[in-house]
């Protein structure tokens, strides 16, 4: 088992996490911290295959990475936009209720 | 312009924190244990018990154990028993006296109320502030020997007031006296009076 | 060295997703991101790790603590979890397994190049080269999406024009 | 080899003080096994830096109150010891030996978590600090980086604190730090940038030898001594007094309204825990200020270079913390509202403007001649200049200095 096995599979623990919570939890925020979670998993596997991987351009798993955490930034700031946008129609967040599109 | 005044504030504070260093005028901290404070006539806090001989502060306490104090003392920090006999006051005539006059000064609140009550200018506020112990309980506790305090001392730290009472307690005094001549000049004139003339309340 | 850094991963995350406790939840996963930005670290990636530290623990942490606490509801009235969300959870976790089940297999099948080879060096230098050279328009864009996210955020949180500022109930 | 002489102004590198703190490591590491000297070093470094800070924000606290009371005609404590000297000792008794007091509602490991992680953040920053010519603890090609994200870390345990209490107060104190260090992390960052762009490296280092030279021996080239660098500078040390929750911007802890904040619960030795992050936060902030803008440990004319580089960097540093204190004495605390609208309508808006002066600033490097440099310096200084005026009338739009009907 390589090193470049082994942060894979841990990769793949985290992606599982954050889609286990994701699916299973009825809370807005941890429905986007789940999928957090999942981006985070694959900036692993970014750095990992930059690390270990046969690298073909010597940055280019980190440049990946910067601008994966900048798209999970926008996504938490807009994600949590929208959770308090819910928050404000219905008083709670519970996914399962919120099912009109209607304001 | 935006932050002018911040600068004048800042050269403020420098201007202070250079001349706290030379100007004595600025420095305005008196280093108390060493330095006593000239505290101004009028200051008061905790009450004491006047007594009209210094050398012999229990035998001529004014306070004759009227309880009025200890009536209206709104935080009830005075605690008096009255005695069994009966000595003479200033005035030659026998009055009861305090057996025990304690004042608890945690309790006290300064409010001078014992004072405004008293009909025998007999308790008075001090100036003592300092009252700092170790022991809270009994240390804070005082007793009649602890609150007695000479008249000297009372001209000493209020001056005016302390004149303006001698010389009303003299007035009474020699009101009384008259009265009191008077009352032996009509017995001496009536022989035979009806009654004894109604005792004269003493103020 | 990476099966304790797994341990530091996991655990917290695995441990968020189970909290009732949001608040727990955040601070849980703050851990783990502390522990990716601590992997990326012992890659090499140092840049990446103070990127990760930055925009995560410093950051999205914060944006999701007071989304938290902005949304706050009573703890008393946190509906217990029923038979519909038990049935969801393991449907989920099913799920999840599976996922990881084939992903996991997928990966112990492959033969991966085995000997880890000297880290690679970048610097930040190099990194900035790469970032304005090659990738001068992917950095372009995400600008532009941030952009676009930062107004996007302000006006759905902003608050409406019929309903009082602050009207919180 | 012949000694080398303790004032060598020929070669600063080579004199003894200068490398005297070398000598020191030297020495200690070389008592242990070689394999061992790696661990050594760093460890020393630590324990160095911890006890040096330690004692340093004894003495600040001590100093502070001194300059305080000064500041208000009055002398400050002076009965501990001669002159009041033992008093952070007798501070550090009494908070010592304080009862440690939980709160029964308050989350317990949150409670205990909050001012470790506080501290131990805030002594992370001080690692990449280079404090002389050779004494940087961790050379990092992304120090700045790394400074600044243990520094935004800080705010989670400042709201780990306010919350674990389950105290309104405290909550509420949690929800205004949160809101503050955001606020100003922004142009904390952004006033950073053109430092890092002239210097073009991240690299504490880096950025201190991008600061070296003197013009005609006597000028410093200094990053604050330019136009883009004196309002940066500006721009970082108001942004640091708010992100080191310093007076006038000490929201998250007003002791008048919201009973301290988020320390409300904490008492004994917690409380000074957080009192020391508070001082180690301040410190590192400033030593970042003098390592970015005033030349870090740079001596300021070229013959006063015999004296050795720590002196300088820690003179600087001194001052700065001067100046957090003088500030302090002089200020009111500021409002929410206040607070955050100079944030986002005031510095932000100038540090993105700086970043355009800088970036002339570097583009016009080239220009020689008299006739060009003042043309460079007068443009620069207009940039810097007419947003201030314009952002601060802004601003300051609608308020007119009070008016005091009844007083005299």
């Amino acid at each position: 088992m390589s090193p470049l096995h082994l942060c894979l599979l841990l990769s793949t623990g985290l992606f599982c996490i954050g889609l286990a919570g994701a699916l299973s939890r009825s809370n807005a925020i941890l429905v986007l911290l789940g999928i957090e979670l999942m981006l985070n998993a694959a900036n692993l596997n970014f750095i990992a295959f930059w690390r270990y991987g046969p690298a073909p351009s010597a940055g280019a798993g980190v440049v990946f990475v910067i601008f994966t955490i900048a798209v999970a930034a926008a996504e938490a700031a807009v994600g949590l936009a929208l959770v308090i946008a819910l928050h404000r129609h219905r008083r709670n967040l519970r996914l399962p209720e919120a099912t009109r599109l209607k304001g | 312009m935006l932050g002018s005044g911040i600068i004048k504030g800042l050269a403020v504070t420098a201007k202070n924190l250079a001349g706290s260093f030379h100007d004595p005028a600025r420095y305005v901290t008196q280093e108390f244990p060493e330095v006593q404070p000239q505290l101004p006539e009028n200051s008061r806090n905790f009450p004491f018990l006047v007594a009209d001989d210094g050398a012999d502060p229990m035998g001529t306490l004014r306070c004759v154990a009227c309880q009025i104090c200890e009536k209206e003392c709104p935080p009830q920090c005075i605690y008096i028993e009255k005695s069994k006999d009966k000595k003479p006051d200033a005035a030659g005539k026998l009055q009861l006296y305090p057996a025990v006059f304690a004042i608890d000064t945690s309790v006290c609140m300064s409010c001078q109320i014992c004072v405004e009550v008293c009909p025998f200018d007999a308790i008075k506020m001090d100036q003592v502030f300092a009252i700092a112990t170790t022991d809270r309980f009994n240390g804070l506790l005082l007793n009649r020997e602890q609150l007695a305090k000479s008249n000297q001392y009372y001209h000493s730290i209020h001056p005016t007031e302390a004149t303006e009472v001698d010389a009303r307690l003299a007035a009474e005094r020699k009101a009384a006296e008259e009265k009191a001549r008077a009352a032996a000049a009509a017995k001496a004139a009536a022989p035979k009076p009806a009654a004894p003339p109604p005792p004269q309340p003493p103020a | 060295m990476i099966l304790l850094l797994a341990l530091l991963i996991l655990v917290p995350a695995a441990a968020a997703m189970l909290r009732r406790n949001l608040v727990h939840s955040a601070l849980l996963l703050v851990l783990s991101w502390a522990g990716l930005a601590a992997f990326y670290l012992w890659s090499g990636a140092e840049f990446v790790a103070f990127a990760q530290v930055l925009v995560y623990v410093g950051a999205v942490s914060m944006v999701v603590l007071f989304a938290v606490l902005l949304t706050r509801q009573n703890p008393d009235r946190a509906a217990p979890p029923d038979a519909a969300a038990r049935l969801r959870a393991g449907a989920a976790v099913l799920t999840a397994a599976a996922v990881g089940a084939v992903i996991g297999h997928a990966i112990l099948a492959t033969p991966l190049p085995a000997a880890a080879g000297a880290p690679p060096v970048l610097t930040v230098r190099q990194l900035g080269l790469e970032l304005m050279g090659r990738h001068a328009g992917s950095l372009l864009v995400i600008g532009a999406l941030l952009t676009v996210a930062l107004l996007g955020a302000v006006v759905l949180a902003a608050a409406e024009p019929g309903e009082k500022p602050g009207g919180k109930p | 080899m012949p000694p080398a002489p303790i004032f060598a102004t020929l070669d600063p590198d080579r004199a003894f003080l200068e490398r005297a703190p070398l000598l020191v490591r030297d020495f200690v590491t070389g008592l242990f096994p070689p394999s061992l000297q790696w661990l050594a070093g760093n460890l020393l470094a630590v324990v160095v830096i911890v006890l040096f800070f330690a004692s340093l924000f004894a003495l600040l606290t001590l100093a502070e109150r001194k300059i305080l009371g000064r500041i208000q005609n009055r002398p400050g404590p002076n009965r501990t010891g001669p002159a009041g000297l033992l008093q952070p000792l007798a501070d550090a008794v009494k908070t010592l030996v304080k009862e440690d007091i939980v709160p029964r509602a308050a989350d317990q490991v949150l409670h205990f978590l909050a001012p470790v992680v506080l501290v131990s953040l805030a002594l992370m920053a001080f690692a990449v600090l280079p404090y002389g010519r050779h004494l940087v603890p961790v050379e990092l090609d992304a120090a700045v980086l790394y400074f600044f994200a243990a520094g935004a870390a800080t705010e989670l345990a400042v709201f780990m604190a306010g919350w674990a209490s389950r105290n309104k107060y405290s909550l509420l104190a949690a929800m205004r730090a949160l809101a503050q260090l955001i606020s100003y992390e922004l142009p904390l960052l952004l006033s950073v940038v053109p430092v890092v762009m002239l210097a073009g490296t991240l690299s504490t280092t880096g950025i201190v030898a991008a600061q070296a030279g003197w013009t005609y021996g006597v000028i410093p080239h200094w990053h604050v001594l330019t136009p883009w660098g004196a309002a940066g500078f500006l721009l970082f040390f108001v942004s640091a007094l708010a992100e080191s929750n310093r007076s006038p911007f000490d929201l998250p802890e007003a002791e008048s309204e919201l009973i301290a904040g988020h320390l409300t619960e904490y008492s004994g030795f917690k409380y000074a825990l957080f009192f020391m992050a508070e001082y180690f936060g301040m410190t590192a902030l400033c030593g970042m200020g003098v390592t970015l803008f005033l030349g870090g440990w740079q001596a300021p004319c070229a013959f006063l270079e015999f004296i050795p580089s720590y002196a300088w960097f820690f003179a600087k540093l001194l001052l700065l913390l001067g100046v957090f204190m003088w500030i302090r004495g002089t200020l009111p605390r500021l409002r929410i509202d206040q607070l955050t609208r100079f944030a986002w309508k005031f510095l932000v808006p100038l540090a993105l403007i700086n970043l355009g002066t800088a970036a002339f600033w570097q583009l016009s490097a080239g220009w020689s001649g008299p006739a060009l440099q003042l043309a460079r310096w007068l443009v620069a200084l207009a940039l810097v200049a007419g947003p201030f005026t314009l952002l601060g009338r802004r601003l300051s739009a609608g308020v007119a200095p009070r008016t005091y009907r009844y007083a005299a």
